[in-house]
């Protein structure tokens, strides 16, 4: 597969993990944070742990919009659906994803709600259009990459004068997530957790481009490297980072120069900006309230805007207490240091964002690195003394 | 003068024809559409004999009896339809436990409104099918139910077969040191028949692997039969699911080789298109073999010799493993686990 | 998060839509955020919509320093 | 420290739980509502081996194998439910034939949506039943279906049985002079599976005969076996359907005579209030069984010594009748055919 | 089963059928024509012909309502249930009725069609009330009888504002087509076919009395009997048709006293009153145009009448031309002198409209009494020369 | 045409409805079409509608004259 098959290759991964082990200063560990869970699900499936040098550790951020999103949206989104007028087409990722009292999507199914799985926002217009006594209901969800496709779909409804056709929208920013991340108060104590760099996301990247990542790199002084998703892309990606800590520098590197540009895809930032605008703050499950962390519908679309048309409300849902994701998802603790991790806790049954996708964090290692429990009899990269 | 025979039946209009619900009401209507189309279909004396079961004679020894419901949709797709996989899957559920199948049934309920064209088509592939591997379909059942109660058709097989003396594959006979087999790419029929899923519709020209593997196990019986512990075929949740029922219930872990699973590279595009790893896509002509380490090389020659093992692969080993893992090396070099799906197989974006 | 593909271009057709292929499977997705899409192009493709052309120039240069850094691994 | 076992699993909520599509698609999900579920109910060495198909001995000699689908509805009607006759109807299959049933294997279609309560209720009562008849379901198969594609839940059960030396029961057997006995009342299944009927629904304390009839199957083989012709269930169509097939595949006539036929006056009641003749309403409790003059007497005794035949009674005899005509003298004195119903059993206005 | 068993009690019968015997002249052969196809029904399925002198003989009328409606009608019904917004409710006897080019409701539906069998009207109505986006049109037939029900469903109809709810109507009526019947030129013309009786209608009777028969048995000279539908009934009404006869009477006599009674239920016929008017003609399949022969809804009801609501059209279909149905139902041939009874026509695949339901002529002969053609080598019985 | 049954009336309900009986079955049906109606009264039952009242006294009267006319076949 051109652009995927070259970017696998295991044996240069070992020759570059070779290089990361020669250049990394046995006297020091790296905390490397993947902000994105396609970083999270690529290191996870293809063991790239086992490649790297015991004091080189990957931190697995919150870069999955359906890890992040609340559990008060999912109870919403139930219960729009169960309306007996709407239909709600959603992405396969979130059917699974529990709401409160181990409720689901697909449960709301099962129980009646008229849900369906697209693969695009095009499958749901197409819906709307076939269906006109209908209300559909596009559950929007993901980050910029994701969210040019909402746009377009909502520009088309309103070409067509769809009026049956509205969008739930849960798109939220990258940019605003890393910055809430280098801000908190335990990110920031020295000490007590350490990000030495991070690997920027690939595909978001291809949208936004590199340039958003220049503040944080400024600002917090860290080194941001762009990165694709394939496996090689990331281990360079992290040889790049070694790199720049044992230079000192915190510059922001684009390892994925095949897709991204400094600017981004600028004719897909014009159709988001003209559709959509910030909304204040949004809670990201795990995180709390980000601070212009989201987007909204612009008023004069108030119409195609389920949460107006049909006055939903997102009911307050808390995650078990127990529950560790918070801090995992800003590098403090591991999955395995949560008491409920495979336990009460496992994909099947999944009691925080960290769980609910498989590129979560716990979700990830459960799926894929639980084995490594076993081997790891001391925890090297524990950074939480 | 005879009169019920004189009787004109008007024949069955097969072409424009759909099943209503007077096909399923026990009368002269439903007479006709089992004769005229699934007794024509699969044509033998056991069908003709007309009775509510059928009787055949069997030798003394051990026998085994499966079965499955098959509710695939869309009900023709790329290498098959709905009637080859209720043949097929069920006659591999018998030869996986070794036996030589004898006999199968055949239960369909079908939805008012279905086109008898397509019945035809489901059931003369049946009948194909089933005369291709040399087990008959002696007895069956037909129901029809309202219009959106079913979805086409749905046909449950169930099947008979007789194990070879001495024989005796179990679930937990897996031991650390075996060796494990498959017979082919993986993933080729969940790939198939997503291909032309409403949602999903993509171009490819992947067919589904469905087939009888019952000639392939009697070779490798045949030549390797004591060594061989057990044999699943990867169905539903592919060789992922199977290989964890194995290891859960043979209380054993196993070791495998990413590099060495045999995978049909639009098989792997369209598993990246969807987002799905294909060890966890249906097979439906594959299976999997747990074989003791001194007959392997014999099981795995005999195999591919065989027309439907000719890419058959030692793709790895069982360990030993409380926990029962399924642990595979990357071809990228590293380890992770492969792990049953939870939930079910969605197209996912991320 | 946001799984996307390089796929090829095979068929510019109407209304800003492509036939693209990777491997000998192919599906029509939707070029409305990149312009200029020509047969032979690769393309990023996200939830049926491509985000991004992939540059080969720049794919090859990435392929070069990663064998680079392959090399100076292997020496090490 | 093992993970797999470890890992805590949400115990299923039978009480207000449903059937999910995650709970059909070869995971976790579905072997917990397999396990807990269905092997629970029937409750069983084979299935606990936990293998795709499940073996047993068998004696040589001549064996019969039948399936049915199960797509009743109501699910849950006076006397019984889908899952009880699953069990009874495909054991009667293999009684008909004279055969004891061995065993059995049980496919089931799940709406999605379905409650667990209703499944669990299903197989329980199918367990039970399965246990008291003494023929154990040894393999099964779960699928589940989008809503809307099914209608609760289908059963598609198969089951294999022996038929005692020398005893060759055919549906070409009857011979004029022949008498015709029916175990019990007709049209009991039928009349309380539609009292619940959704547009129909009317009052009475009749119950489905739904029962497994092998014991008097062999009661009746043992005392006059070498006389018996032959053997029906009377089910869709009623013993009008069977009395027709019969003489169509003997190439005889019948000639019955109405007041014989046993026949509660409640369900007679049924269907006048419903415009249905009883002769065409369904039994599942109930056989007809055609036996030589000289066997006639011995086997009515021994039907009417088992609980299962007390009511048996013998309503007529084979005629030689090229037209295969079943003629019956009505309980007014005149003579009229008794024919297949066309179409669907519809409740009738006139 | 009270007033239904005592009536049923064959020992009775066989006597009244000597007595019957012992009355009827041998010099000459008795036609008495039963109009209603729940006489026929009875006939049929107690084997009453078994038990009459073979000189008195029952002529098998048109009084089956399913029987007599065009296959146009049937035609405009599938039509109309064919059209995505409507659902057609109608009593099961339609269903199996075939339209042009073998259709019928049943396979309508099979194609698609939202049709449902009702056991009443008052479940069309619950579905309407249940349904309320649904149009639910209620395919209406029957005499008399059928009527007032319908009558009473368009009343609760309107009573409750249910503007998704109307009728296709096919109400008949009976003394036309008997008066029809009788102006035949076949039936009038002397010596081809000779009625010397009619066996009068019994749950008709129960709601328009037994008045409008005097006109009958006076200007056609022709004694009638009103009499029940159990067999006991049907004997009884031979007998007094036999007595009749001998004396040359031609008189309104009553067998079914404990149901009807001279003047019938006229709170029916005041609900049927206030809702329907006569069409001035309508066909009747196998008789042709009946003039005044069946019922519409009154023009202030258009609203709720479905072959204005929905413009229907009565497409013109013709009967197999061999098909000899017509002569049947007014007594001048029987079943088996058609060349395609039981062979091309059978209940199964029926050409006629005596074919159609159970109580029609020809599939009361075939479904009951298609023995008797061995034994009956000579026809004594035979009307047509 | 027009099958119809005799059903005993077991209970009169609101809205001219009424449950009545045969032999042990039960239904609810429509009496707006009949005046007067009480427990015990015997109605034709058509189409969910009873139709008309059965008179016992001219029930009985039939059967009495069905008698008289048997009992001359029977002497015939
Ligand atoms: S294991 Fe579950 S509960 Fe624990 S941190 Fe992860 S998601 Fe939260
Ligand atoms: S047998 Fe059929 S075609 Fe002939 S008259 Fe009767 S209904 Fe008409
Ligand atoms: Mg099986
Ligand atoms: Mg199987
Ligand atoms: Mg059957
Ligand atoms: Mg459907
Ligand atoms: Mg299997
Ligand atoms: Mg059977
Ligand atoms: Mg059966
Ligand atoms: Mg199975
Ligand atoms: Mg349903
Ligand atoms: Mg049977």
């Amino acid at each position: 597969m051109k652009y995927i098959d070259e970017y696998r290759d295991g044996r240069l991964a070992k020759d570059i993990a070779r290089q990361i082990a020669a250049l990394a200063d046995p006297g020091r560990s790296y905390h490397f944070m993947e902000f994105c869970g396609g970083h999270t699900h690529a290191i996870s499936r293809y063991g790239l742990e086992d490649l790297l040098p015991a004091n080189v550790r990957m931190i697995h951020g919150p870069g999955c919009p359906v890890c992040v999103l609340p559990i008060g949206r999912i109870d919403a989104a139930i219960a729009l659906a169960m309306r007996p007028e709407i239909t709600l087409c959603t992405y396969g990722d979130l059917m699974r994803v529990p709401g409160s009292n181990g409720s689901s999507l697909l449960k709301a199914k099962a129980a009646g709600a008229d849900i369906r799985m697209v693969y695009s926002t095009l499958d749901a217009l197409r819906i709307a259009e076939a269906e006109l006594e209908r209300e559909v209901v596009f559950f929007a969800i993901g980050f910029e990459t994701t969210t040019p496709p909402t746009a377009l779909a909502l520009k088309a409804a309103i070409a067509k004068g769809l009026g049956n056709f509205s969008i739930f929208c849960n798109h939220v920013l990258t940019p605003a997530a890393i910055q809430n991340i280098l801000e908190s108060p335990d990110v920031r104590k020295l000490g007590t957790i350490k990000i030495d760099g991070f690997v920027g996301p690939a595909h978001v990247s291809t949208v936004i481009g590199t340039e958003p990542y220049e503040f944080f790199a400024g600002e917090f002084q860290k080194p941001v490297v762009v990165a694709g998703f394939e496996p090689l892309d990331v281990i360079q990606a992290i040889l790049m980072l070694v790199r720049q800590v044992n230079d000192g520098r915190h510059e922001v590197e684009n390892q994925y120069i095949r897709a991204v540009t400094a600017l981004g895809n600028e004719k897909a930032q014009a159709e988001v900006a003209n559709f959509f605008e910030l909304r204040e703050s949004f809670e990201w499950r795990g995180l709390g309230e980000v601070p212009y962390g989201a987007l909204r519908l612009r008023p004069q679309y108030v119409a195609y805007d389920a949460e107006k048309r049909f006055s939903m409300v997102t009911p307050a849902a808390k995650d078990n207490p127990a529950c560790a994701c918070g801090a995992i998802l800003r590098g403090v603790r591991r999955p395995t240091d949560c008491k409920l991790f495979g336990t009460v806790c496992t994909p099947d049954t999944p009691m925080g964002s960290c769980m609910v996708s498989s590129e979560g964090a716990c979700a990830a290692h459960w799926t894929y690195g639980r084995f490594r429990e076993r081997a790891r009899q001391v925890d090297v990269g524990r950074a939480v003394a | 003068m005879n009169m019920m025979i004189k009787a004109y039946r008007r024949k069955l209009d097969v072409a424009n024809g759909r099943v209503d619900l007077s096909h399923g009401a026990g009368g002269r209507a439903m007479g006709q559409l089992i004769e005229g189309i699934f007794h024509k279909a699969f044509d033998n004396d056991w069908l003709r004999a007309g009775n509510d079961q059928s009787a055949f004679s069997v030798p003394g020894g051990r026998m085994v009896m499966t079965t499955d419901a098959y509710v695939v949709s869309p009900l023709f797709f790329p290498g098959g339809n709905i009637g080859t996989l209720a043949v097929h899957g069920t006659i591999n559920d018998i030869a996986m436990a070794g036996a030589v199948p004898l006999y199968l049934s055949a239960s369909f309920i079908i939805e008012e409104g279905f086109p008898f064209a397509d019945l035809e088509r489901i059931a003369q592939s049946m009948g194909a099918a089933s005369r291709e591997a040399g087990v008959p379909i002696i007895t069956g059942d037909t129901k029809v139910v309202e219009r959106c109660k079913a979805d086409g058709v749905f046909i449950s097989t169930a099947g008979v077969g007789m194990v070879p003396d001495g024989l005796d594959l179990r679930s937990d006979a897996a031991r650390p040191g075996d060796a494990v087999i498959i017979s082919g790419s993986i993933g080729d029929h969940g790939v198939a028949v997503m291909s032309k899923h409403e949602n999903l519709e993509f171009d490819t020209d992947i067919a589904s692997d469905s087939a009888a593997l019952h000639g392939l196990v009697a070779d490798m019986i045949a030549a390797g039969g004591a060594h061989i512990r057990l044999m699943r075929d990867p169905t539903r949740g592919g060789i992922a699911a199977t290989l964890n029922e194995i290891a859960s219930q043979s209380r054993v872990g196993f070791r495998i080789d990413e590099d060495k699973i045999p995978l049909k590279p639009e098989v792997a595009a369209a598993c990246e298109f969807l987002g799905l790893d294909p060890l966890n896509v249906a097979n439906e002509g594959k299976l999997v073999a747990v074989v003791a380490p001194e007959g392997a090389n014999a099981v795995l020659a005999t195999m591919r010799a065989h027309p439907l093992g000719s890419e058959a692969a030692l793709v790895g080993h069982v360990v030993a493993d409380d926990n029962c893992f399924v642990q595979m090396t990357t071809s990228f070099g590293g380890g992770r686990i492969v792990d049953w799906l939870s939930g079910e197989q969605l197209p996912r974006i991320c | 998060m946001c799984l996307a593909i390089p796929v090829q271009v095979k068929e510019v057709l109407p209304d800003h839509m492509a036939k693209v292929t990777l491997d000998g499977v192919s599906k029509i997705v939707s070029t409305a955020l990149v312009d200029d899409v020509r047969p032979g192009d690769y393309l990023v493709l996200h939830v049926g919509y491509a985000l991004a052309k992939i540059d080969p120039e720049e794919a090859e240069r990435t392929l070069a320093l990663i064998r680079e850094a392959a090399a100076m691994g292997d020496a090490a």
